[in-house]
Formats: structure tokens, sequence, C-alpha cells
């Protein structure tokens, strides 16, 4: 294994690691609002640090160019669906979570 | 097992879900759903089918992928029948279902 | 092969077999449809494993797109009405049980009986590629080999549409106004969806792709729209003049091939690409509009509906 | 190396499943608006590793539709999604 390798394989653990986190985050979270923040940074960090390990490996530029592209338009897209989910959770009456709900 | 045995039968057990969901559910969205589950599992079937060869065979491809199409539109077609019977008989359950 | 893919394959099939059978015992609709909608998305992960490109590409856009939106209006439209709890175990259910149980053995049975050198069409479509005019074998067998077949599919279609027309007789749900995020959305979504279609139409002659699967990108950009600025365009002669031109062009291109002596949907082998990816763009247009006239339904409504209640209007 | 992809798809396949449990358990219906995100980012990133595993580029072009698409199953679960007196 190259140095290269080495740097995917380090680079698709991390990936992994934080769509796990995401998951724990969806499940252990309070509230709609926390739950969105955890989906869309975490597998979003997620889904980059694959797609970079991936892009590591890639053979051709059409390749490298389409990896780029996938992250652009998976970022562009969660964020403003992730915009979207909370205004229409919060307008339609949904608490966000607070420290005095805890107790 | 392999690839082509696991989904193959994947594609029974979803027709069999499939079938059964139709025949025993009431709500009639939940037939449409029951249907294509079970288009799916023929869907899958075929595909799986087709991945004996290599290169699988593209003829069961060709059929899927215009029938994924159909499927999607005769499905639009029964949610209109479906809204519409809703409209005129104010239930979405088929008349034997219906309890008073 | 990776030693490991017979593990992620079984974990993908259990996972399809158990989102088939929650989705139908959940008591709330709108969950149910929430895990069809996931089911279709792991159906193209399934079609990727089975070396079925072209398919994952037209369940990833049907299935991401058209289905849930058609799914989740009707969902939201019937609510109100509750569901009668599920049938306790009778005689008919057993029956309905045994019934599906012996399909599933019969099915199990042929699967088990097929020859291990039975490989369907694949030399026969092999052997037959030089002529068709494309190098992508599915495009070759949807628009040449099985021409015939595709034709009538869009004639279903057409037909879907005119049902739909008669019996759709409502307006659409009252929305509030697009925000400026959605307006975002849109403006930089929708020409990425055009491009991307005429990539795909483009790149179905030697690649996955094809008019099914651009033609669903578009239909997906339509209903995107439909959400956000709830629109109609009429019944009028220039929508069925677009919406039977995929369908008109193949018929015709059919009929000048009898003509001039190939015999129905037979192409010259010179000229099969050329025909072909004729006939795909006018198809791949139609088949677009009509996905979306499935979702937006009949036009006569949709104006009453934008009369009543003002809060259709676009913002400016 | 393409053990690797196949193993971290796997963690990623199953990692969304799990997820699912909360997409079922609610409490709110707006936790179903959540398998939108859940499920788009998971599969994208799926088709990319296969088509690394499998060593076919060109599945890379159907990674890039369902990111494409991403946004649309969202949309549809505000515009259409659980009205104000299901909460």
């Amino acid at each position: 294994m190259t140095l290269s390798d080495w740097a995917s394989v380090a680079l698709l653990a991390a990936g992994a690691f934080f769509f796990v986190a995401g998951t724990i985050g969806l499940l252990r979270l309070p509230d709609v609002f926390t739950r969105l923040h955890a989906l869309t940074k975490a597998d979003n960090l997620g889904l980059g640090l694959i797609l970079l390990g991936l892009a590591l490996q890639a053979e051709s530029w059409g390749e490298l160019a389409r990896l780029g592209l996938i992250w652009a338009l998976a970022v562009f897209a969660s964020a403003s669906a992730c915009h979207l989910v909370a205004r229409r959770a919060l307008e339609s009456g949904a608490q966000p979570w607070s420290k005095r709900d805890a107790d | 097992m392999s690839t082509v045995l696991i989904y193959s039968f994947a594609g029974i057990a979803l027709v069999c879900i499939g079938l059964l969901g139709l025949l025993a559910s009431s709500h009639v969205l939940r037939k449409i759903l029951a249907v294509n589950v079970m288009g799916s599992g023929v869907f899958m079937m075929l595909i799986a089918l087709a991945a004996r060869a290599q290169p699988p065979d593209p003829v069961p491809h060709a059929m899927v992928l215009t029938g994924i199409v159909v499927a999607v539109s005769a499905s639009a077609l029964a949610l209109a029948l479906l809204r519409r019977m809703r409209r005129e008989e104010g239930s979405a359950l088929l008349p034997e279902d219906r309890r008073e | 092969m990776p030693t490991s893919l017979p593990a992620f394959d079984a974990l993908l099939a259990l996972l399809l077999v158990w989102l088939a059978g929650r989705l139908l015992v959940t008591r709330d609709l709108f969950k149910a449809v929430v895990l069809f909608m996931v089911f279709g998305l792991m159906l193209a992960l399934a079609w990727v494993r089975l070396a079925a490109p072209d398919v994952a590409l037209a369940e990833a856009a049907i299935g991401a797109g058209l289905t849930g939106a058609l799914l989740l209006d009707t969902v939201f439209r019937l609510r109100g009405e509750a569901e009668p709890p599920p049938p306790r175990p009778s005689a008919g259910l057993i029956a309905c049980a045994m019934l599906a149980a012996a399909l599933g053995a019969m099915l199990v049975w042929s699967m088990l009986a097929l020859p291990d050198d039975w490989f369907g069409l694949t030399r026969e479509v092999a052997a037959a590629m030089p002529d068709s005019g494309v190098t992508n074998p599915v495009t070759a067998a949807l628009l040449n080999f099985r021409g015939y077949d595709t034709l009538l599919e869009i004639a279903v279609l057409l037909l879907a549409v005119l049902g739909v027309w008669t019996l759709n007789a409502e307006p659409p749900p009252a929305v509030p106004a697009a925000g400026p995020v959605l307006e975002a959305l849109l403006r930089i979504l929708l020409p990425l969806l055009v491009v991307a279609a005429g990539y795909l139409l483009w790149a179905g002659a030697h690649a996955p792709g094809g008019a099914f699967q651009g033609a669903a990108l578009l239909a997906a950009g339509g209903v995107l729209l439909h959400l956000a600025r709830p629109f109609s365009f009429g019944t009028g002669w220039p929508v069925r003049l677009a919406l039977t031109a995929g369908f008109a062009v193949f018929l015709i291109v059919a009929l000048l091939l009898v003509l001039v002596g190939g015999g129905f949907l037979a192409y010259p082998p010179k000229h099969a690409g050329t025909w072909i990816l004729a006939i795909e763009a006018a198809a791949m247009l139609s088949i677009a509009l009509i996905l979306v006239a499935l979702f937006v339904g009949s036009a006569r409504h949709t104006d009453r509906g934008r009369a009543d209640a003002g809060a259709h209007d676009p913002p400016a | 190396m393409s053990e690797v992809a196949v193993i971290v798809a796997i963690v990623v396949l199953a990692s969304v499943s799990l997820g699912l449990v909360r997409v079922l358990r609610g409490p709110s219906a707006f936790d179903g608006m959540l398998a939108g995100q859940l499920i788009g980012t998971g599969a994208v990133a799926i088709v990319a590793l296969l088509a690394f595993a499998l060593d076919a580029p060109l599945l890379l072009d159907a990674a890039l539709v369902l990111a494409l698409l991403a946004a649309v199953a969202s949309v549809a679960f505000v515009r259409r999604g659980a009205a104000r007196d299901d909460t």
C-alpha cells in the first residue's frame, strides 16, 4: 500500500465514524431541531471525507470532477433542505428543547 | 450464498409480502403501496436472473427500466382514483371494509 | 471481488424485506409512505449491486423525486380519516397468508429449477449489437430490438394522463409562497436538472442513461417547481401536442421505415444511431411532461383552485 | 483498498438503518421528514463507495443523480408533509 492508500483508508474510516456519530445524534438528541443539526452536519462531513478518500484513488479527471460535484450538490441541497424542514417545524408549533425540559 | 441468490430470494419475499399486504389491508392507499412492493419484487427477480450471465442480460434491464416508469404512472392513476372515491363517498376504504 | 460484498448484499436484502413488511403494517399512513420512499432508494442500491446501472439511474430519479411527491400529496389530502385497525387473525387472513406462501414456494422452486447454464438472451444481444447503432446494450434493447414494446409503453403513459385528467377534480392544497431559500434552491437546481437530463440522453448511447432516466430528472424538476409555485399548463392543443410528440415521432419513424422497405422499426444499421437519438430526444421531452402532468392533475380545476386561494400566486 | 470501501459501505448502511428507528418512533411527525436527509446522504455515499469497490466509475453518475434529487424529497415533505393539525 502506498502513502495515498493509507490516507484514503484513514479518510474513509473517519467518514464512516461521522455517519455513525450522526446516527447516534439522531437517536439521542432531544428535539427535531437538534436532530436536524446532527444529521445535516455530521452526515455531510462524513460524505465529504468519504468522497475525499475516494478522490485520492481517482483514475481520471472525470471521476474527480464528479466526486467534487457530488459533494457540492449534497452540501447545498442538505443545507437548504435543513433550513426548510426546521422552518416548517417551527411554523407548525414544534417547541425547541430547552434546559428546563431536562429537569 | 451468492449475490444472485440473495437478491432472488429477497425478490420472492417481496412478492409474497406485497401480495399478502394487498389482500389483507383495507385502506386503498396501503393496497397501492402493496402492489408497488409486489412489482418491485418482480423487478428484483428479473434483474437477479439477468445477473446470472456475465455481462448481465440487457433485455430484463430494458423491461424493468420501462416497468419502473409505467409503475409510477399506474400508481399516479390509482391515487387519482382513490382521491376521487374519497371525495365522492367520503371514505378511502373499499365499500365492504367500511364500518358504521 | 471484495470478500465482504455478500455481507453487504445480505444486509441490504434484509433491510428491503424489513422495510416492505414494516410499511404494510405500520399504523400511520404518513410513516408508511416515508418507509416506501426509503424502500425505493434502497432498491436503487440493489440495482447497483446487480450490475444494472441503467435501472439504478431510473429508480434513483423516479424514487427520489416523483413517487415521494405523489404519495405525500395524497396522504396530505386524505388526512382526517382514521384507518381501521388491522384485521385480527381470521380464517380469511390465514387463507391469504397460505396463498402468498404457496406462491413463494412456487417461485423458489422455479428459481432453483433453472439450469446453471441459462443466460437468457445475453448471447443473442451481443451478436446483434454491431447493427444496433449504439454501444449501450440496454438502449439497444429499448429502442431497437424491442422498439415496438417501448412505443406501446409510451402510449400507456399517455392513457394514464388521460385517466388522471378525467378523475382528478381537486385544486392543489393551499401552500404559503416560496421563501427565499426555496427560491434559491429552484434557481440553482432547475438548470442543473435540465443539463443533467441532456447529459443522460446523450450518454445513453454508450453508457448508462437514456430517454427514460433523462425524463425522470426533468420531471423531478417540474414537480419541484409545482411544489414551490403551483402552476397548471392547461389542456390546450400545445400541451396535447407536446404530450404526444414522443409517441408521434416514434410512430412516424416506424412507419417511414416500413415505407422505405425495412419493416416496422427496422433501422438501416448505418443510420440507426441517428434515428434512435431523434426518437429518444422527442420521447424524453414527452415522457417528462407526462410525468409532471400526472402530478399536476387536471388543469381546469387547478385554475379554479387558484382563483379560490390567493396564496398560490407566485411572489413577484 | 476496495475491501475497505465495502466495509465502510456496510457501516454506512447499518448506520442509516439504525437511524430509521427514529423516523419510525417519532415522536413528532417531523421526524419523518428527517428521513429525506438521512437516506439521501447515506445512499450517495454508498453508491460512490460501490462505484469504487466494483471498479465501475460510471456508477458515479447514479450518485450524482441522487445528490441532485436529495432536496426534492425534503421539499415535498415541507410542502405536503405533516399538516398543522397532525402534530
